[in-house]
């Protein structure tokens, strides 16, 4: 119905455009700022408390911190990519970058989870102290994010395989990887907060 | 300039952002019921069958119509889920809040805010004081700020 | 009014603002009561009072709700009520049993009434706003049965909209989350924790699903603005309304023995639950704004504009004052609750439902809007009303805030009821308020009866 | 072929990886302070940036929500340094 829903890129043909569309984007803005007061709380109970918060920062794995990035700014990547392929009516390339965006968040949760059993096998919890709290608190409410970004993946790789996207259109593929791409923009802020910042 | 906003996008991300904010939802609660029995003693109900039965009286006489309990509640007569600490605490406390309900002027006082006169048993009265040193021992994270209320 | 089985909201909404008046003239009697201690002591105590204040509103509400519904769903759906005769029944059932509870209130000690209603057998009264005896719950649960069967095959039958999807979803929400009123543990935590599954989740959850929807079909009538693009506004508030509401629960989690997180969790939450309400009033505001054609009924406008502009100020902003943690350590139930509650209550579901009745009442009475000499007093109604309750509500705060300072901040804490006696003048100052309230109620009701060249039916 | 959407999403991507290995090797260093809160601030906010405009593709969009996004990372940065400043005291 209209023209610039179609392949082109947003920055192709010199007609701006919102990618994928609105009501994603206020969805992903109440998000980003549910996820900046979280954010600044930290910042400010760590104010509070240097010391327990250094101390305790201590005791992250701050190798599984980068691996975790990584994982998510390559699947990042990988779904830019599909969104690109599928304009280009190159669906079995876009289906397979889809797959190995999914494969970089089943990584993340691996590694997450992995993260949360050293944690809870050392006694530690949400209500051990203030940073614990926030660890927790911070990271579980986005390990849900990347679980609900994957589903909305594999819902778009589905509905790729039934031929929904292609030079036609792409909206539903830039709506559902607009999500995935939050979900990493937060984890990119999120890293360097708590794993790294003292 | 053009921006794409239709009704079916809108309508699949309010089911599936409820569908996932009800989840995190229920995740929270399961957490909290597994976090409270450290902090809302259910051992002094186990033991003492007499708050069970204040909590009842508590609520067969409305009494949160006037007072608050844990800041929850009318805001026209005192704050209780602190009052046996605030009238001295443990024995003392509880032997104060009784004579304070049993002490009440049926007609009033003129002028004033009045407490009716519940007539209240003497084994009711202690239901009622057990009761309430039970709320008094709940870990409330320091609240009230003083013992005012 | 395009079906007759519309006309089954009339008696809902005359009973709605019976029970209005009765709720004022209540709110009168404890404001009263807040500086002459003794008024009516002991034949009408404060807490009996406040308990026909606080039904009285629940249940005019869910009335209004209710007609609200009957009105507007055969006209979405295309198609008539699926039993007028069922909805009427309902009503008279729902009216009688409101009316004995009152009764009950009034003529027996609550403990009495506790006991000739078989409260043994199934305790749940005695807890803020869920009051009722047993029987009158159980009551309330058979009626909104009986109504969402009702509601429900109507829309199965007929067209389904965004409007009477959501207003259901909203309408099955209530009904469903108020079962929790039936659980009522010795754990008091426990009590407290799923008691405001009700209350929260109603006022903070589903009942916004409701005003949306109402107020969403509304401006579809009175401006004449697409329905695709109402509907789009619509899930865009609810989807910010329950994002926010529903982990903003946890700023009830504070201070009643739930565990801590939820300090972090329910102020991040609530501190966020003013924006679905600023996203209504820009909805009501741009709605007029590009509004297509000029309604006659410029009455129930400026009440769909006011329920926008004074939810956003009353659930919003003085929501947001003291839901921080930090912040609600120190006004916990106090005044400022109270101020919060009165302007956050009028602004959201009054005043929906005092637009739905401006807009609806006409039509059911054979013309598109009342005459102007009519809408003129409804509107005095309506500034004298809503001036009233921003005043009661600022008088609160200043109760509010000044009681925080006395009892809780200040270096010397005062006992509570030294502080009221200090405050008293607040007090003083909100029951005139309260009278200009009630003034505007009247005049309100009086435009009902004021004549005048109509305009056409629709 | 290589399409320059493609190209700059490779060259996003190249970017955030180093970014976020010079943050890692800056917490792994063992350094502290506010010059490591303020190098790894920019870092992030940078990335922030990349994903953004190249990812999510916003450059080519409405520059209202450039703008909004962009803004929440500056947002998001200034507040986390104003906290920051206020613990060293």
């Amino acid at each position: 119905m209209n023209a610039n829903a179609l392949s082109p890129s947003p920055a192709a043909d010199g007609v701006r455009r919102l990618p994928g569309d609105l009501a994603i984007w206020v969805f992903i803005l109440a998000e980003m700022a549910a996820f900046a007061v979280f954010f600044a709380a930290y910042a400010f109970a760590r104010a509070g408390n240097v010391e327990l918060f250094d101390a305790a920062q201590e005791t992250l794995d701050r190798g599984a911190g980068l691996a975790n990035t990584l994982l998510l700014v390559t699947g990042g990547w990988f779904a830019a990519k599909a969104v690109h392929a599928a304009r280009r009516d190159r669906i079995a390339a876009a289906g397979r970058a889809l797959w190995l965006a999914l494969a970089c968040g089943a990584g993340f949760l691996a590694v997450k989870a992995m993260e949360y059993a050293d944690k809870f096998a050392a006694g530690v919890s949400l209500s051990t102290n203030t940073f614990y709290l926030f660890y927790f608190s911070l990271t579980f409410f986005h390990f849900l994010h990347v679980v609900l970004g994957m589903a909305i993946l594999a819902i778009l790789l589905v509905r790729l395989r039934g031929g929904a996207y292609g030079s036609h259109g792409v909206l539903g593929l830039e709506t559902g990887t607009a999500y995935w791409h939050m979900v990493d923009l937060l984890w990119i802020v999120l890293f360097p907060l708590v794993y790294v910042m003292r | 300039m053009s921006t794409s906003f239709t009704t079916s996008s809108a309508r699949n991300v309010f089911y599936g952002g409820t569908a996932f904010f009800v989840l995190l939802f229920a995740a929270l609660v399961f957490q909290t019921e597994s976090d409270i029995p450290q902090r809302d003693r259910r051992e002094m109900l186990a033991q003492n069958p007499q708050v069970a039965a204040g909590k009842k009286l508590w609520e067969n006489n409305n009494c949160i119509g006037c007072h608050s309990l844990l800041g929850e509640g009318a805001y026209f007569a005192p704050e209780l889920g602190n009052v046996v600490d605030r009238f001295g605490g443990g024995e003392d406390g509880k032997a104060t809040v009784k004579a304070f309900i049993q002490g009440r002027p049926a007609e009033g006082i003129p002028g004033r805010r009045s407490m009716p006169q519940f007539n209240l048993s003497e084994k009711q009265l202690d239901e009622i004081a057990d009761f309430l040193e039970y709320v008094s021992k709940i870990d409330t994270a320091k609240w009230p700020p003083n013992i005012q209320g | 009014m395009q079906y007759p089985s519309q006309a089954v909201a009339k008696p809902y909404f005359i009973a709605a603002l019976g029970l209005f008046v009765a709720q004022i003239l209540f709110g009168l009697i404890m404001g009263l009561q807040y500086v002459v201690g003794d008024f009516l002591f002991p034949h009408i105590p404060f807490n009996v009072a406040r308990m026909v204040h606080t039904n009285a509103l629940i249940v005019w509400l869910l009335m209004g709700f209710m007609g609200a519904t009957y009105y507007l769903v055969p006209e979405e759906a295309e198609t008539e009520l699926h039993s007028p005769r069922l909805a009427r029944a309902l009503f008279w059932i729902f009216l009688v049993a409101a009316a004995l509870t009152v009764v009950g209130y009034l003529a027996v000690p609550y403990a009495t009434l506790a006991q000739i209603t078989g409260n043994e057998l199934l305790p749940t009264m005695g807890r803020e706003f869920l009051e009722q005896p047993t029987i009158t719950k159980i009551g309330i649960v058979v009626v909104a049965l009986g109504f969402l069967y009702n509601v429900t095959l109507t829309v199965l039958k007929g067209r389904k909209t965004a409007i009477s999807s959501v207003l259901l979803l909203g309408l099955w929400g209530l009904a469903l989350l108020f079962l929790f009123a039936f659980y009522n543990p010795h754990n008091l935590v426990r009590d407290k924790f799923y008691w405001w599954f009700v209350v929260h989740l109603w006022v903070e959850g589903v009942w916004e699903l409701i005003l949306a929807a109402i107020l969403g079909y509304v401006l579809i009538r009175i401006t004449g603005v697409d329905r695709e693009v109402i509907d789009k506004w619509i899930y865009v508030i609810i989807t910010l309304a329950l994002v926010t509401g529903l982990i903003g629960t946890g700023h009830h989690f504070f201070w009643i023995g739930t565990p801590e997180y939820w300090q972090l969790w329910g102020s991040v939450f609530s501190a966020l639950e003013p924006v679905p309400f600023f996203a209504m009033t820009l909805f009501a505001f741009n709605m007029v704004r590009k509004r297509r054609r000029q309604h006659p009924n410029k009455a129930a406008t400026l009440w769909a504009l006011g329920t926008g502009v004074m939810a956003f100020l009353g659930a919003g902003v003085w929501g947001f004052l003291h839901t921080l943690a930090p912040v609600n350590y120190y006004t916990h139930g106090t005044q400022i609750t109270a101020a919060h509650g009165h302007m956050a209550f009028y602004g959201a579901y009054v005043m929906v439902v005092l637009t739905i009745i401006s807009y609806a009442m006409p039509q059911m009475r054979g013309r598109a809007a009342n005459s102007d000499a009519a809408q003129t007093v409804e509107m005095w109604g309506f500034w004298l009303m809503t001036v009233s309750m921003v005043l009661i509500t600022l008088f609160l705060t200043g109760a509010g805030i000044l009681q925080v300072w006395l009892q809780r901040v200040s270096a010397d804490p005062q006992p509570f009821m030294a502080v009221q006696d200090q405050i008293a003048l607040f007090y003083w100052m909100r029951e005139w308020a309260g009278v200009a309230f009630l003034v505007g109620l009247v005049v309100y009701l009086a435009s009902f009866f004021v004549g005048g060249r109509k305009e056409a039916a629709a | 072929m290589k399409h320059p959407d493609d190209e700059r999403a490779t060259r996003a991507w190249l970017l955030l990886t180093a970014g976020t290995l010079a943050t890692w090797g800056l917490g792994a260093a063992g350094l502290a302070g506010p010059w490591l809160a303020a190098a790894v601030l920019t870092i992030a906010v940078a990335k922030g940036r990349l994903l953004v405009l190249d990812f999510m593709e916003l450059r080519g969009a409405p520059r209202v929500w450039r703008v909004v996004l962009e803004g929440w990372l500056l947002l998001v940065g200034a507040l986390v340094l104003i906290a920051y400043a206020i613990g060293l005291k």
